[in-house]
């Protein structure tokens, strides 16, 4: 009876019993499957679902999704600051690296840039544990495509398998916002993914609550022609605008730059510092190119 | 919204050493996760004697500011002669209560030192704090309140110490605050330490982080 | 909030500016709305917030603001006007009906030659700031101001920044905007014609056509 | 006949005067004189006390500790005379010392009810105008008599600088360069005619001020006994309004210097010179 | 005698006056003069200045008062009570913008003050305002100048030219002789000053005079300028007496011996002008 309804009422992903997961079918094969424990659709078998008859209004209750609902019991941090352009020289990708839980600040040494391989990025925001599940999972994926294809899977296809994972499971509670960045045989490219299965190619993104704030810079110092410095720079600088500005993003900034040889780390940075830093050395050259004269102190100037 | 003592965000804490008192504030003004300005003061003088901070809704900071500023100075005029900390503190909880179905998003915190007189010659350094509608606790050590408050119960419980010096004391309430402020989202963007004697006022700014 | 305004204070002036949308809902009903008022020969405000108490708060500030000028024959000065403007939104916030309105308040001291701009929202909450932004332009300009805003700017790269923060609303909020215009500096308050390729020069040229209406200077006692 | 329209305030006279508010300026003109003088960097003010009893024990009367500078001038009170208003008003009042204690509450509450709500302080004319308009009231509500006080105001605020206003029972006021109002008002207020310059410093000021009161009262020697002294002035550093209220050993210092007098301290017994002084229990004070 | 708190002081008298509205206009009569008039495109203002004294702060001396943007107001009478009285008109003419968006218009505002005034006179135990005024302005959206007074007694009246205050009657009557229709802005000041100079012996610098000349358009004139147009009337006066005295000097000679009288006086600023044509 039990089973005569499930399959009836079948959600977009495959219903689990308790009884099944110890076996899951290995030998299963298909056009994607018989890796592991793949299931034909690309969900992952050993996933429980609730068991209930509709488990996505059941998680949507439980599951803090939108930092709506503060009774619900899964609460999912969400402030980050990613961002990925494309530009001449590559692909620069910037992320903060604080890890909140309500106003508390769990951690300041989060890496959310995920090294899927050599060639792939992906970043991190919404669920840590979301992010850092599928896009280690899409390294699996990647690695067998290229030991099947003998060829490096192109970015495009990479995010596309992300995306179809993940939307899978919309609507149960799954935040993740992330940026798959890589060189193929296109040359860079550079993929939005989130977990309403969204799925945006473009030359230039920013994802999480201090996105807006890495906008504001980004978009107004963003040009294809920046040299590879001018790049990496702009890539902090908006990070540090974003670290600033937003209570839930902030500490250090991890840069990464990708070219056709695959990504390179190129530094961690203290928000704060650089903060300093910057603010001295951008408002000096502005007042010198305003040649605007300068009196009394700022309210705004902080001493040392 | 949230709640209201977590709208703007910011901390203040207040520590008793040797003869000298010290409260400090940080700088933060948010809307919720937006930082909004950097030079939001939070601590103010009520003599050079008294101090006290008021962290919770930004528009009660004023409200209340305002509100005390205008008992204070007609209690000078009429009395001829400055508040004492503990009056004050009493001045501060009659306020709140007068809101008590409506209250302030404030927990004030006071630290001052009152004048010898000749009954008392070596009066102790005095601190207090309230919750929202009034609650008066006059702790022997620090008080601490605001969005960062049990990060700096931590802090203070790990590094406060009895008959702390003035320029040890100010060591202290900096370190407590700093690195209360650096666990806290809705806190932090500079810092201001006041450090009280009976002979004068150590005013420093603390270059603190700014994310 | 469907808003967006802005303003930058510099070396002897003050910039606000609003966006000019009105509507119901999703509606837009008129994208040429202005959304900002003088409220006395060296102070202004751009407002947004709830539609009704938008108008209903700002007729009532600017006719207080302009009781204040006839009675004492002094306009009040930016930072008094702000204190005052604080309390009442305060006052609200807690009566039966309190008005939803954020504003910018932006003015002129004559005393310090100093411009001033107050960023208020509609708890009463106030804020002391060079630059600052409501609505949407809190999300996406204010790090574009903290990057290009600098002590002591010129009017010139005033309206850079503005331009800029305006692009930056422009090309990442969904919603299309209009953006309505104003400078207070020494000699008042002028409407700033962003469409002009030099709005400054444009500022000495035509300060009459300013769309906003500005309260005639009262007479005073001949000295 | 006259009778009829005196008795009762609020009433007009045939001739349409009124009474009341008129013997009210007469209660004034017998009242201790107070002269201000106004300079381009600030403003001096000399009451004088009238001396009648010696047992009364000043040092328990309000302003027994009198004196101080800045924030000081609130602990120490005013004298009888000359009273801190606000942080940058100061008032001399001629007159009757009850209706001018209740003026001078009414005044420091109304400047702090503006420091509330505009979260700056009182510009001067306001607070003038403010209790101006109270007095009005005085004399045209039934049942209510003028205040017998007339007051010279000091102050400083950021729209017109230093500033001398005057103002008398009917509630009207006036701005002045230098005025003097009680006894000997008109004299007094001749010899400011003919020795006002306009570019005094604070130093010519003063001593224009307590030169000038010298002439006016009878007494030939002045001292800290028959005379209170105060000055608005800003301060070098902050350019805020700094009011300070000369504490008896500063004015006998300061008189001495003139040569107009000059208590020394062992004559009246004033006390050590810490402090704020003690009382000058040797004499009485009143005012009129 | 406590019942004298809430009794009326204005009550009628047996033979129906009431005796402190006439007593309050005596205090009026007792005030500087103050004259209006309007020309056909301006409204002016003119008031008699008592003498700023040498020591008095000339900023401090204001005796023509803004109302709102297009409305101004000068009194006669006591001027604490003056003060009073303007002050809560310019309350109504703010909070009557807040309620219906418009300026007030001028017979609105007279309305509301004569209101205020009338109210005074019948309350328990309130003496009336000693003071009469005159109102000035122009109404929104229209161009005709407008002039008013109010009275102590509450009563007001629309006016083409009027005086209150000291020795208010010669100059109406002045005016009277004197007014003519659609006078120019420079005739209607003029006029203002001249009869001015009816009653004010020290001439410009006791003069203050306000024009407007459309809706907010407000202007005090400048010392210089009244002094400029007391010259004028001076030398006009000057060149009437003149003409005046060689018509008596022809008279005398054509009739010998006869009327001395005239022949002696020397025109004054007062006495002179066209009153004796």
């Amino acid at each position: 009876m039990d089973t005569l309804v499930r399959q009836l009422s079948r959600p977009a992903v495959p219903v689990h019993g308790e009884d099944d997961e110890a076996y899951g079918n290995a030998a299963e094969w298909g056009s994607m499957g018989g890796y592991g424990n793949l299931s034909r659709t690309g969900a992952i078998s050993g996933m429980t679902v609730p068991r209930v008859l509709d488990p996505i209004s059941f998680l949507a209750t439980h599951t803090d999704n939108l930092s709506t609902n503060p009774e619900a019991k899964i609460k999912l941090a969400h402030g980050t600051t990613c961002l990925a352009f494309k530009f001449r020289g590559g692909i620069i990708v910037a992320v903060d690296s604080r890890a909140s839980a309500g106003s508390y600040i769990a951690s300041g040494t989060v890496k959310k840039v995920i090294e899927i391989n050599p060639y792939l990025l992906g970043t991190m925001a919404g669920g840590a544990a979301d992010c850092q599940y599928w896009e280690t999972y899409l390294g699996i994926r990647c690695r067998l495509y290229e030991l099947r294809n003998k060829e490096r899977i192109s970015v495009a296809a990479a995010s596309k398998i992300l995306t179809n994972l993940v939307y899978q499971y919309k609507g149960m509670g799954l935040s993740m916002g992330t940026m798959i960045a890589g060189w193929d045989k296109t040359g860079p490219a550079l993929f939005y993914v989130d977990s309403d299965g969204q799925r945006i190619k473009g030359n230039l993104f920013s994802v999480g609550s201090g996105s807006t704030f890495a906008y504001g810079v980004l978009d107004q110092g963003y040009s294809y022609d920046l040299s590879d410095e001018e790049a990496q720079d702009l890539g902090r600088r908006s990070i540090i605008a974003a670290g600033h500005r937003d209570g839930y993003s902030g500490n250090t900034c991890n840069l990464y730059h990708v070219r056709e040889n695959g990504w390179e780390f190129i530094g961690n940075y203290d928000v704060s510092q650089e903060w300093y830093k910057y603010n001295e050395k951008e408002k000096k050259a502005l007042e010198h190119a305003g040649k605007a004269g300068v009196q009394g102190g700022s309210p705004m100037a902080v001493e040392a | 919204m949230g709640s209201p003592m977590e709208y703007n965000g910011g901390s203040v804490v207040a520590m008793v050493g040797k003869d000298c008192v010290a409260i400090a504030t940080d700088l933060r003004l948010g809307q919720q996760s937006i930082g909004v300005a950097y030079n939001f003061d939070k601590v103010v003088a009520v003599n050079d004697k008294l101090y006290y901070g008021l962290p919770g809704l930004a528009t009660d900071v004023y409200s209340l500011r305002e509100h005390l500023r205008f008992r204070v100075n007609m209690y000078r005029m009429k009395e001829e002669r400055e508040i004492t900390p503990k009056t004050f503190t009493h001045l501060v909880s009659s306020s709140l209560y007068e809101k008590r179905f409506g209250p302030w998003f404030i927990e004030p915190v006071v630290a001052g030192l009152p004048q010898p007189t000749e009954l008392d010659p070596h009066p102790k350094p005095f601190i207090s704090t309230m919750d929202t509608i009034g609650c008066i606790t006059t702790p022997k050590d620090f008080a601490v309140a605001g969005t960062a408050a049990d990060k700096l119960y931590g802090a203070a419980e790990g590094l406060w110490e009895p008959d702390l010096e003035p320029d040890d004391l100010f060591e202290t309430i900096s370190q407590t605050l700093l690195n209360a402020v650096d666990r806290d989202c809705l806190s932090g963007w500079g810092a201001i330490v006041h450090v009280i004697t009976q002979d004068k006022v150590v005013t420093r700014r603390l270059r603190s982080r700014m994310d | 909030m469907g808003d967006c305004s802005f303003g930058i204070t510099g070396k002897d002036f003050v910039i606000l500016a609003s966006d000019m949308n009105a509507g119901r809902g999703i509606i837009k009903m008129k994208s040429d709305e202005n959304k900002i008022r003088a409220l006395g020969p060296h102070l202004a405000m751009a407002y947004g917030g709830e539609t009704g108490d938008t108008e209903q708060f700002t007729d009532y500030v600017e006719r207080n603001m302009r009781l204040y000028h006839i009675r004492n024959h002094n306009a009040l000065l930016p930072p008094a006007a702000s204190a005052w403007i604080r309390r009442q939104l305060a006052q609200s916030l807690r009566s039966r009906k309190p008005y939803a309105v954020n504003l910018l308040l932006g003015g002129f001291d004559t005393t310090t030659s100093l411009p001033h701009l107050y960023w208020i929202d509609y708890l009463g909450t106030k804020a002391d700031i060079p630059y600052a932004a409501h609505g949407f332009g809190m999300y996406v300009a204010l790090s574009t101001m903290d990057k290009w805003w600098f002590e002591g700017m010129p009017k010139e790269k005033g309206v850079e920044l503005l331009r800029k923060c305006i692009n930056e609303v422009q090309s990442r909020i969904v919603v299309q905007f209009n953006f309505n215009c104003i400078l207070i500096d020494a000699d008042g308050v002028h409407q700033l014609d962003l469409s002009a390729s030099d709005p400054i020069a444009d500022l000495s040229r035509a300060p009459e056509k300013a769309e906003v209406e500005v309260p005639n200077p009262i007479i005073a006692a001949p000295a | 006949m006259a009778r009829r329209y005196d008795s009762r305030t609020t009433i007009f006279s045939p001739e349409g005067r009124l009474f009341q508010v008129e013997y009210a300026m007469e209660a004034i003109s017998h009242a201790g004189t107070v002269l201000a003088v106004l300079s381009k960097e600030g403003i001096a003010l000399a009451a004088e006390k009238k001396v009648t009893g010696k047992l009364l024990d000043l040092s328990l009367a309000p302003g027994g500790q009198m004196g101080g500078e800045g924030n000081q001038a609130w602990l120490g009170g005013g004298g009888e005379k000359i009273f801190l208003l606000n942080n940058n008003i100061l008032a001399g009042l001629a007159g009757i010392t009850s209706d001018a204690n209740s003026l001078v509450n009414f005044s420091r509450n109304a400047a702090q009810q503006h420091l509330f709500t505009y979260d700056e302080d009182i510009p001067v004319e306001m607070l003038v105008q403010r209790l101006c308009d109270m007095k009005q009231g005085y004399t045209q509500f039934g049942g209510l008599r003028p205040f017998g006080v007339a007051l010279l105001y000091v102050g400083w605020d950021s729209l017109h600088g230093f500033q001398l206003y005057q103002s008398d029972p009917s509630g009207n006021y006036s701005g002045w360069k230098a005025t003097c109002i009680g006894a000997n008002h008109s004299s007094a207020t001749s010899l400011l005619k003919q020795d006002y310059k306009d570019d005094l410093t604070l130093e010519e000021a003063r001593s224009l001020c307590l030169k000038t009161m010298s002439k006016t009262m009878d007494s030939t020697k002045l001292g800290s006994e028959k005379l209170e002294f105060a000055t608005m002035t800003l301060d070098p550093k902050t350019k805020q309004p700094l009011a300070k209220i000369y504490r008896p050993n500063e004015l006998d210092a300061l008189l001495r210097q003139l040569e107009l007098g000059g208590t020394s301290d062992d004559q009246v017994g004033v006390g050590e010179a810490t402090g704020g002084g003690g009382g000058d229990e040797g004499n009485v004070a009143m005012s009129t | 005698m406590s019942r004298s708190y809430d009794r009326a002081l204005t009550v009628f008298s047996p033979d129906g006056h009431l005796f402190q509205v006439d007593y309050a206009m005596e205090a009026v009569k007792r005030g500087t003069c103050a004259v209006g008039v309007r020309g056909e495109h301006c409204a002016v203002l003119g008031v008699e200045k008592k003498s700023a004294l040498q020591l008095q702060d000339p900023r401090t001396v204001r005796k023509v008062a803004m109302l709102d943007d297009h409305v101004c107001i000068a009194f006669a009478g006591l001027t604490a009570d003056g003060r009073i009285l303007i002050d809560k008109a310019r309350v109504e003419c703010q909070s009557y913008r807040l309620t219906v968006e418009d300026p007030v218009s001028i017979e609105y505002i007279t309305k509301h003050v004569a209101g205020i005034q009338q109210k005074y006179t019948q309350s328990g135990g309130v003496r009336p305002f000693g003071i009469s005024t005159l109102i000035i302005g122009f109404d929104p959206n229209d161009d005709k100048p407008r002039l008013y007074t109010t009275d102590p007694g509450g009563i007001y009246s629309a006016w083409k030219a009027c005086a209150i205050g000291r020795a208010s009657k010669t100059v109406r009557e002045f005016l009277e002789k004197n007014y003519t229709e659609k006078l120019s802005n420079d005739e209607a000041i003029k006029l203002t000053i001249k009869s001015l100079l009816e009653v004010v012996q020290t001439g410009a610098k006791n003069i203050e005079i306000s024009v407007m000349e459309s809706f907010g358009v407000v202007r005090n004139l400048e010392q210089s300028e009244i002094e400029k147009i007391v010259a004028g009337i001076e030398a006009e006066k000057e060149a009437e007496a003149e003409r005046k005295r060689q018509r008596i000097a022809q008279t005398q000679a054509g009739q010998s011996g006869m009327a001395m009288s005239l022949g002696t006086s020397t025109p004054t600023v007062q006495g002179g002008g066209g009153d004796d044509a």
